[in-house]
């Protein structure tokens, strides 16, 4: 691996899609096909460069151990008591989700390749700005740069949501922005009282996560009343932002809302990445920094994790419009890695971690052919929706891929996820927990078994619905009612333009070739990943069991473990 | 050296001076007469200091109320611009007429009306019109044939 | 007092330069009929620059001017500031400049331009005075120019109320100041702040300081609440504000700020670190919170784009006041610093926000009328006064739009915009107070914990309406556009404004350490703040069981 | 080929079907109508393979070797391709003092010994007729490539599920086949039945998956591997499989009591999923909307047998838990019973057959559960001629369907027997073996299952207590009752040598009780034996229902034969083409003599005692001699007589549209008819509580939370309508206000300062 050294590669990957923002900028007077063409190309470079980036993350042996890769590091604000530095690097915990954050922008300017007519220039600069956010979120490695990635987020979407969003596109950006900045303000402060609690106790001022992450084992918050129990609150303080963020039931109902009215391709980032900010957030800081206090929430979050599965599910069950029925399967999906998370066994965070990219691939697929459904029929009802199947074969083709994916069939990416984050509860239930807590334990555990019932079953449903039965043309009232009702600034723009889409109902109703290269390497990912997910595995292993290491100890200790039902198996077995 | 007392009693005129002005500028709807109580403010606040200055044998407590009193001046400059001008538009001194700058869902306050001797003819010296006719304010019509 | 007067000419040479500037431009406007008043005043302001650059900070004090960071720091806010607002007032400076037929609020440029530079004087001497005497005169100059601009630049009805309005109030407001420099006076037997300090500190114990001192406190804090546009003064905002125009909007949401920043930094630092009542500092948090909870919450229904404006105004005054009350709280001089700088940070990334935002409002002007030809006679044209206005603006203005956007997100404290790293120190030094402490009820520690929770919370808050704003102008659509007929300088003020925000959000460092200077050199003897101002005394861990 | 090796070979066997998949999909385009090529040519090599490889084994466990009294030596080969996940020293940390999930390691390793071999063939030989037969029956059909990539990409699953060496890659392909169902359940995706139907069988399916999974994790929990085999680790100690050499010596290697019971139900459950037992057969009925040679591949020959294969390869687990495994056989047996009831009634003939293989996979499952070595064996032969004689049933219908236009109602047709001679031969060869008659495959089969069941319920020699037997009741119902007493004294011997069951059950019990055990008495099994003699009967009298309503009568054909006929004379129903009678042909003559193939010198109960799972002493102790029952086969040819002599009184020669003699059953006919009203029950207590529980938590969803979110939202908008009300614009007021708050702040300091 000559040529430039990974930081400037690392640097470089992150810059590629701003620089594409201004080129796609420069080029807004060449019309619609210029941008997308050099949005497309500004993206698939960055894949590109992300994807060797991973491959030397991979071909250095350091990383296997959990240490850092590419490590970037400028000074930024470092003046008094502020130390705060522009540092980047990727470690195991970040790997795949800046994969993840540089394919699904990939896919979704490809999906939104027709979709937008109105504006185009504003809208893949903004989306290659969101890129830029997403991959530097994963990368940072200092508190403030971290904070300043994981807010900016918004600010692309918001825009991206509320003008080519659909009917109630600005309700429901502002309901995400505000809902969102609320929650993350506050671990805004938990993280600063993390930093002031170093610098007080080390009397050095440092914002870098890994130098705080020492620090904390060192000098822990107190989780004592005379410490005013401040562990537990910097963690209250960190929950609510991720919690909403991620979203963990009950604080999920902006997450319907943002992901029907946003445009094919702020869904397909939303749910594919930003999801995921809550997750990376508890693994990056709350767990090895505040573990105390994680075992103590753990029993609890574990238990909303399994509302959430159930509870999503149900409400998916009966949704009529197909995205929103997605939405609320995210929200379930999302449930299941929490419950990994929080079970702290290695088995069901490792789960859980994979089940981050997983969960991106196959929601963000889906989001995606969701919108080309709406820009063939010019509806979400899956009422007026039908047998699909024989009009896009393929498109239902990849649909049921993606699919079975994501209820968990085997031999796909999701399953292993899922599968992971269940032993690892079950392990957790079975011997891992006080005897007074075991029946709830196994009670919850076995509920998100059922879980994956419920999933099959709201999943299947829809696809039988929407895919199968006779080929049902939807009402064209609907296209009209949604064009009109898109009517006004930007409205024309919420979806495709009618040119193509009135005709696609009749000949090019199956995947186009962007829509493919769209939804293709999704697919590719979803089968490697669930025939050889130690591949994936593997290079994240150690920097997770650094990363939950702490908590899960801390859990062991609160659980003084009581022998459950002791088996005789290996009371013989040597 | 001059002793407490002295300073005592010249901080009570000036205090009850401050506290007069006050009150009159809350109490008083006349936009001269609040003028004027705050003008007794500033008096009060020159005795005390006066008093301070010579308690502690310091100049410094004169020259700011040199200033004081300079300041006053320029004030009252100012104040009688406001002052003409706020009559030239409303016809009358009245401070309540000035409420049409609020909240948008709040009503107008009408206090109790004045006596109607308070009547005068209309013959006001008029400053020229600065800048350009502003459209008539109802509110003010509605103030005027109170007046 | 062992500098001659020419020194004091020396250390005073910025604002002579702005007095000669104000003295040619009336002069030249009453007898020689000049028009270009504004560039006049530009001109001075960049001399006045120059000259301050050729001075240094050196904390020797002569007929009571201070020359320290801190006073170093308020000069080059006010003249920058004060440059920004020149173009923002200028309205169409060129045309201004060439035109010779009367205008709008033509001829008077020169006066306007006289009287906004005896401001800045005011303003400046403000930062430096270091007598009580000079500190009062400072403070008139920036009042009674306020004045005569308010009425200057409108004349009709509104404009004559919000005039109006804030003379009285402003009179009050000032009287009630004076009587706390009195108090002042009365406890230390001088006009200069110094020995007023060395006199209370040792005579804390005395009657008189103690009955004097918390009179003077709560006064000054009082007078400062009114330049500040904090509770309890906040009332006159909204009112002023939509009744002024956009130009003098921006004067008054910046530059009397920075007045009663300084009042309340002075006052501190004179009652800090020994003698400040215990009180002092819960007042200022308990003002704090109240005004920006205030002020974000009243501007939330605002439809009247100014008045939101105002509203902002007072929170942000409220977001001032945390670091004030962080100092007020510091029985650590570094403490004190933090708390100043973060102020003083805070303020110049607030007003470089907010000048641009309303140059922005200034330069669009009016909008075009509802109105075809052949419909009648045309209607007067109307100035944009509601949020409504502003719908579609991307569409119609797109540079204009995406500046007002960038302006308000970086008030609401987007990352990586200014305000952001403005309420990263706040919250910041909030948090830092006694640090090691533990939190029990009523402990400085839980106020100041809760202070920052309430400003984080505020922050959440305003959001709602700045994107309210930012809805408007991006995902509405509109018939009829704006006119951007406000003039082409406050454009460039915006714009510049707008090449200010996006350096800082790159790299605040620059701003961040003069602001921390500035923040030191407030403290006597002021350690340089390095960490965080506790010793790392593990008393939590060995109070634990 | 002799130059590959074993381990090759069974990689080969899913391979190649799996190759022929790709294939298919992706040149399927380009074939067209010659898109079976790749699919057909993939399953016969896997199926030449599989046959390599049965032999090998065989040879390897030396069937014909005299003196198999002892237990068989296990013989497995196990090969190891690449490791699917690894969570090293999966300990939470100091957490796990009592679970021996240590690590969470999971290989792709497959496996070979006996019982795998001959699922192998079973599964590729099948296969390949199916294939072959869908040449035919698929021909013109638009989906053509679609369904032979799904028949070869099942075929992969299938063999990869017997051949997984390990509980989890098992879970896998468990869902694998599912998925396969469902699609080519839902093949014809335009039909709603259809789609209705794929949906239905794979929740079903999820919820057997369930137990699957649970148990999955409970035996990692108490096992702390999920593997069958020993694995050696790098550091050199090993660790014992499940179903390893070691934990299988070791007399007290299997966990009994709760834990184990509870892992015996969960698998139970599982298996009852995937092979349509009570109370989860409700799918495989529906299932038969897929197209007729899938119903035969996947719901008759093999995937519904993946249930009994389960059973059979946990045997040892299971014999630990007496309580879990009576349960196993009383859910057999009732299922046998109630799928055979309803099957008297139904007229649509594919759906006859499906009632008959749920009814035949409960004798399996009756059979399993006796936990006698001799039980498993013979389910396991019962299997092998079943998959060979339903499989031929199946197609025989599918041939029918074929014909007659997709009319599969009996009521409709008739006499087709001068139509298509052929097929209705073949279909009289595959009832005769199904109603057990002898000298048919299903005769031997069913006489060893009765056999292992008689054996529990008389353990002794002394028959007094036959009498007290609760079978009594039965004897109106079951005419051959009063011919079978004196068969026991005949039968004594047998009951000795087999009467070592209570030793195992006393040993695997001895480990701990669970409450079930109390059900495992030998009136239980008596009651069974019963049970599934009945069942006998009924087998035999619907299967020949079946054939008297279709082939014999008055010729009758529907008139969608007419437009309904490929290449032939669009006039009139016609004979299969050869595509679809030469697989016909061959499976016949399987079921003709593949059952006394086998059972003389028992060499397939040889050979798969050889099998690991069967070698552990608790099972290879209850070794029989291979003896043949001829009370037993006496009872259950006098059934299957009996049976038939109904079915011909009421059908022989009669219009299948006539007055249908079942009516006298009364209202018993119409519970019958309405299968017992499961399906409506399911409805009433699951899914329509279900589907109310989701719209309830719609709405709280939508009011009740975002509610409060909203209402949280406005919480500053009330505050700033109550800060408004004070910006009256009265400069005095404001004034006042301002005063008012300085006079608050001077006098808190000062009171503070006074003290």
């Amino acid at each position: 691996m000559n040529g430039f050294s990974p930081s400037t590669h690392l640097l470089l990957t992150i810059a590629a899609p701003l620089v594409g923002a201004v080129v796609a900028w420069v080029l807004g007077s060449r019309g619609t096909s210029a941008v997308r063409q050099s949005a497309a190309v500004t993206s698939c470079v960055t894949l590109a460069l992300a994807g060797w980036l991973i491959v030397r993350f991979l071909a250095e042996p350091a990383t296997a151990s959990g240490l850092p890769f590419a490590l970037v590091e400028l000074p930024w604000l470092t003046e008094g008591i502020f130390d705060v530095r522009f540092s980047l690097g990727l470690d195991g915990l970040s790997l795949w989700m800046f994969g993840l954050a540089a394919l699904l922008s990939l896919t979704a300017v490809l999906v939104s390749w027709d979709a937008i007519t109105d504006r185009p220039v504003g809208f893949y600069v903004l989306l290659l700005v969101l890129e830029a956010a997403m991959l530097g979120v994963f990368a940072a490695r200092d508190v403030v740069l971290f904070y300043v990635f994981f807010e900016f987020t918004l600010v692309p979407l918001f825009f991206l949501i509320g003008i080519w969003g659909h009917d109630e596109r600005r309700r429901a950006a502002v309901k995400f922005f505000i809902y969102t900045l609320a929650g993350s303000v506050f671990t805004f402060l938990g993280l600063l009282a993390i930093v002031l609690w170093h610098t007080a106790h080390t009397n050095t001022v440092t914002f870098d996560i890994e130098a705080l992450t020492d620090g904390m084992k060192v000098h822990p918050l107190p989780m004592t009343a005379a410490g005013g129990w401040l562990q537990m609150i910097v963690f209250l303080a960190l929950l609510a932002g991720f919690a909403v963020k991620v979203p963990i039931v009950p604080f999920h109902t902006w997450l319907p809302l943002a992901h029907v009215e946003a445009p094919t391709g702020g869904s397909v980032d939303l749910a594919g990445v930003l999801l995921k900010l809550g997750i990376y957030g508890f693994l990056r800081f709350s767990m090895p920094m505040l573990p105390e206090a994680t075992a103590l929430a753990a029993p609890w979050l574990f238990g909303l994790g399994v509302a959430g599965i159930i509870y999503g599910g149900l409400v998916a069950l009966v949704q009529t419009d197909l995205k929103r029925l997605i939405a609320y399967s995210s929200v379930s999906h999302m449930g299941y890695i929490v419950m990994g998370l929080f079970a702290l066994t290695p088995v069901a965070t490792e789960g859980a971690t994979l089940q981050l990219v997983n969960h991106g691939l196959s929601s963000a697929g889906l989001f995606a052919l969701v919108g080309m459904i709406y820009e063939r029929f010019h509806t979400r009802n899956i009422a007026s929706l039908g047998g699909i199947a024989s009009k896009a074969p393929w498109l239902a083709a990849f649909f049921m891929l993606f699919t079975f994916s994501s209820i968990g069939l085997p031999g796909l990416n999701g399953f292993v996820g899922e599968f992971m984050i269940l032993a690892g509860s079950f392990q957790r239930a079975w011997s891992g927990v006080a005897a007074n807590w075991q029946p709830a334990y196994l009670a919850m555990a076995l509920l998100a078994v059922g879980g994956v019932v419920l999933g099959a079953w709201y999943m299947l449903w829809a696809v039988e619905r929407v895919f199968f039965g006779g080929s049902r043309e939807p009402p064209r009232s609907h296209g009209h009612d949604s064009s009109v009702t898109h009517g006004g600034h930007g409205g024309h723009g919420g979806h495709s333009g009618h040119g193509p889409a009135d005709h696609a109902t009749h000949d090019r109703c199956d995947l186009r070739w962007h829509e493919l290269a769209a939804v293709l390497p999704l697919a590719v990912f979803c089968v490697w990943i669930g025939l050889a997910p130690a591949t994936f595995l593997a290079p994240a292993a150690a920097s997770v069991r650094k990363a939950t290491a702490a908590s899960s100890a801390a859990f062991a200790a609160r659980m003084h473990t009581t022998e459950p039902a002791a088996t005789v198996a290996q009371a013989q077995m040597p | 050296m001059t002793p407490a007392p002295l300073v005592l009693n010249g901080l009570v005129v000036g205090a009850i001076l401050f506290a007069l002005g006050l009150v009159g500028i809350l109490a008083r709807r006349n936009l001269i007469v609040m003028f004027l109580c705050a003008e007794l403010m500033l008096q009060g606040i020159s005795v005390s200091l006066v008093s301070w200055s010579r308690h502690h044998g310091d100049w410094g407590g004169h020259v700011l109320v040199i200033f004081v009193l300079t300041v006053a001046a320029c004030e009252a400059a100012v104040a009688l611009v406001f002052v003409l001008q706020a009559f030239s538009r409303t016809g009358r001194l009245d401070s309540a007429a000035w409420q049409s700058l609020r909240e948008s869902n709040l009503p107008r306050v009408v206090d109790h009306e004045l006596p109607a001797v308070d009547t005068v003819p209309h013959m006001f010296p008029r400053l020229t019109p600065a800048g350009i006719e502003p459209p008539v304010d109802e509110d003010a019509l509605l103030e005027r044939e109170q007046v | 007092m062992n500098a001659t007067s020419l020194d004091t000419f020396a250390l005073l040479a910025p604002e002579i330069v702005l007095v000669l500037a104000a003295l040619v431009a009336y002069l030249g406007g009453a007898f020689v009929g000049l028009r270009f008043g504004w560039l006049v005043a530009a001109a001075g302001i960049a001399t006045a620059m120059i000259v301050t650059r050729g001075q240094s900070p050196n904390p020797t004090f002569s007929a009571g001017v201070t020359i320290d960071a801190f006073s170093m720091f308020v000069r080059w806010t006010v003249l920058s500031l004060g440059l920004l607002l020149c173009f923002v007032q200028a309205g169409d400076l060129f045309v201004s400049a060439v035109s010779r037929g009367p205008g709008l609020h033509r001829g008077s440029t020169c006066e306007e331009a006289g009287t906004f530079l005896l401001l800045l004087t005011g303003l400046s001497l403000v930062g430096v005075a270091g007598d009580l005497v000079l500190l009062f005169a400072g403070l008139e100059l920036v009042s009674i120019p306020t004045y005569i601009l308010l009425a200057l630049k409108r004349t009709d009805a509104r404009g004559q109320e919000a005039s109006l309005k804030y003379f009285f109030l402003s009179l009050v407001a000032s009287a009630v100041f004076l009587y706390a420099l009195v108090c002042l006076y009365g406890m230390g037997g001088s006009t200069d702040l110094q020995a007023i300090a060395a006199r209370i500190r040792s005579e804390a114990t005395s009657r008189t300081v103690q009955t004097l001192l918390p009179l003077a406190a709560g006064l000054a804090i009082v007078g400062a609440a009114f330049r500040l546009a904090a509770v309890p003064m906040h009332f006159y905002a909204p009112d002023v504000y939509e009744g002024t125009s956009p130009g003098n909007a921006a004067l008054l949401s910046t530059l009397p700020k920075l007045a009663g920043i300084v009042i309340l930094a002075r006052l501190v630092a004179l009652l800090s670190p020994a003698a400040s009542p215990d009180l002092l500092w819960r007042i200022m948090v308990m003002l704090a919170a109240v005004t920006m909870t205030v002020g974000n919450v009243m501007a939330l229904g605002q439809r009247n784009l100014r008045r939101l404006l105002a509203c902002s105004s007072i929170a942000h005054a409220g977001y001032l006041l945390v670091g004030v009350a962080v100092a007020a709280s510091g029985s650590e001089t570094a403490t004190v610093a933090g708390g100043f700088s973060a102020t003083l940070f805070y303020l110049a990334t607030y007003a470089v926000a907010t000048i641009g935002l309303f140059g922005g409002i200034a330069y669009l002007g009016h909008r075009w009328p509802e109105w075809t030809s052949g419909g009648g006679p045309r209607p007067p044209r109307e100035e944009i006064t509601t949020v409504e206005d502003l719908d579609g603006l991307s569409a119609t203005n797109p540079v204009a739009a995406f500046a007002i956007a960038v302006f308000l997100l970086s008030l609401a404290g987007i990352p990586p915009l200014p305000g952001f790293w403005g309420k990263l120190s706040l919250a910041f030094a909030a948090l830092g107070v006694d640090w090691s402490a533990a939190i029990t009820a009523d402990s400085r520690r839980a106020w100041f914990v809760g202070l920052a929770v309430v400003l984080v919370l505020n922050a959440a808050i305003a959001s709602a309406y700045y994107l309210r704003v930012i809805a408007a102008m991006y995902f509405k659509s509109t018939k009829r556009g704006v006119q951007a007929d406000g003039g082409l300088a406050a454009g460039i003020a915006m714009l510049v404004c707008l090449v200010v925000v996006g350096a800082v959000s790159i790299q605040p460092r620059g701003l961040f350490v003069a602001a921390s200077r500035a923040g030191d050199s407030l403290v006597p003897a002021a350690a340089p703040a390095a960490g965080i101002s506790s010793t790392p005394s593990d008393s939590l861990v060995s109070q634990g069981p | 080929m002799p130059d590959l090796s074993p381990s090759t070979l069974l990689v080969l066997v899913p391979l190649l079907p799996l190759v022929g998949a790709i294939l298919t999909v992706a040149l399927g385009r380009v074939l067209g109508p010659r898109a079976h090529l790749p699919a057909v040519a993939g399953i016969a090599a896997s199926a030449a393979v599989a046959i390599t490889l049965l032999v090998g084994m065989a040879r390897e466990v030396g069937v014909g070797e005299s003196g198999h009294d002892h237990a068989a030596r296990p013989v497995e080969m196990v090969t190891t391709l690449w490791e699917w996940a690894s969570v090293p020293d999966a300990q939470a940390s100091g957490a796990d003092a009592s679970s021996a999930a240590t690590s969470f390691s999971i290989p792709v390793a497959l496996r070979l010994d006996p019982l795998t071999s001959t699922l192998l063939v079973i599964i590729t030989f099948v296969g390949l007729l199916v294939a072959i037969y869908s040449i035919g029956y698929m021909h013109g059909d638009p989906g053509y490539p679609r369904f032979f990539a799904l028949v070869s990409m099942f075929v992969f699953s299938m063999t990869m599920l017997v051949a997984a060496s390990n509980f989890l890659l098992v879970y896998v392909f468990w869902e694998a086949v599912g998925a396969c169902s469902y699609l080519l359940i839902g093949f014809w995706f335009t039909k709603p039945e259809a789609a209705k139907a794929a949906k239905k069988a794979f929740l079903v399916n999820r919820v057997g998956d369930f137990g699957l999974a649970v148990a999955t994790f409970l035996l990692w929990m108490t096992y702390g591997t999920l593997n069958f085999h020993d694995t050696s680790l790098a550091d050199g100690t090993t660790v014992p499989g499940i179903l390893g050499a070691t934990r299988l010596a070791d007399a007290a290697g299997y966990v009994g009591g709760a834990v184990g019971t509870a892992i015996c139900l969960l698998l139970l459950l599982a298996a009852c999923g995937k092979s349509a037992q009570l109370p989860l057969h409700v799918w495989l009925p529906d299932a038969m909307e897929g197209p007729t040679p899938a119903s035969a591949l996947i719901h008759a020959a093999t995937m519904v047998t993946a249930g009994i294969y389960l059973v059979a390869r946990s045997a040892p687990l299971f014999v630990a838990c007496p309580g879990a495994l009576t349960l196993v056989s009383v859910v057999g047996a009732t299922t046998a019973l109630i799928a055979a009831l309803i099957g008297t009634v139904q007229n649509d003939l594919k759906r006859v057959l499906a009632y008959s293989t749920i009814s035949q996979l409960g004798y399996m499952f009756a059979s399993l559960g006796t936990g006698t070595l001799l039980g498993f064996t013979a389910a396991i032969f019962h299997l092998v001629t079943h998959a060979f004689f339903k499989a031929l049933l199946f197609m025989g219908a599918g041939s029918v369907m074929h014909s007659m236009g997709g009319v599969i109602d009996m009521r409709r047709f008739g006499g087709l027997r001068r139509v298509m001679p052929i097929t209705a031969a073949t279909f009289l060869v595959g009832s005769l073996a199904l109603a057990g008659v002898a000298p048919f495959a299903g005769f031997f089969s069913k006489d060893e299952i009765l056999a292992s069941l008689h054996s529990r319920g008389w353990p002794d020699a002394h028959g007094e207590q036959h009498e007290s037997a609760p079978a009594g009741g039965h004897a109106a119902l079951n005419p051959a009752f009063q011919g079978s007493g004196p068969a026991f004294q005949a039968s004594g011997p047998v009951f000795r040598l087999a009467s070592v069951t209570p030793d195992a059950a006393q040993l695997a019990g001895g480990v701990r009780g669970s409450g079930l055990d109390a059900i495992n008495s030998p009136a239980t099994w008596r009651l069974l034996f019963w049970m599934s003699l009945v069942t006998a009967g009924l087998t035999a009298f619907y299967t020949f229902r079946a054939v008297f309503m279709t082939f014999t009568g008055p010729t009758r054909v529907p008139e969608e034969a007419a437009h309904h006929s490929h290449g032939g004379a669009g006039s009139a129903a016609h004979e299969s083409p050869p595509s679809m009678t030469i697989p016909l042909v061959i499976l016949a003559g399987l079921s003709a003599v593949s059952g006394w193939w086998l059972f003389s010198s028992h060499s397939l109960a040889t050979f798969l005692a050889a099998t690991p799972s069967f070698t552990a002493p608790s099972v290879a102790s209850t070794a029989v001699p291979p003896v043949f029952h001829w009370d037993l086969a006496i009872q259950g040819t006098l059934a299957a007589a009996i049976g038939i002599v109904i079915a011909a009184l009421g059908h022989l020669g009669k219009r299948s549209d006539g007055p249908q003699m079942e009516r006298f059953l009364g209202p018993l006919e119409t519970l019958f008819a309405n299968r017992f009203y499961i399906d409506q029950i399911y409805a009433a207590l699951i899914v329509k509580p279900l589907e109310l529980l989701a719209t309830v938590a719609a709405v709280f969803d939508r009011y009740v939370i975002d509610g409060l979110v909203d209402l949280l939202a406005r919480i500053p908008l009330g505050l700033g309508g109550i800060v408004r009300q004070f910006q009256s614009g009265l400069l005095q007021r404001y004034a006042l206000a301002g005063v008012i708050g300085m006079l608050l702040i001077v006098l808190a300091l000062v009171a503070r300062a006074m003290g």
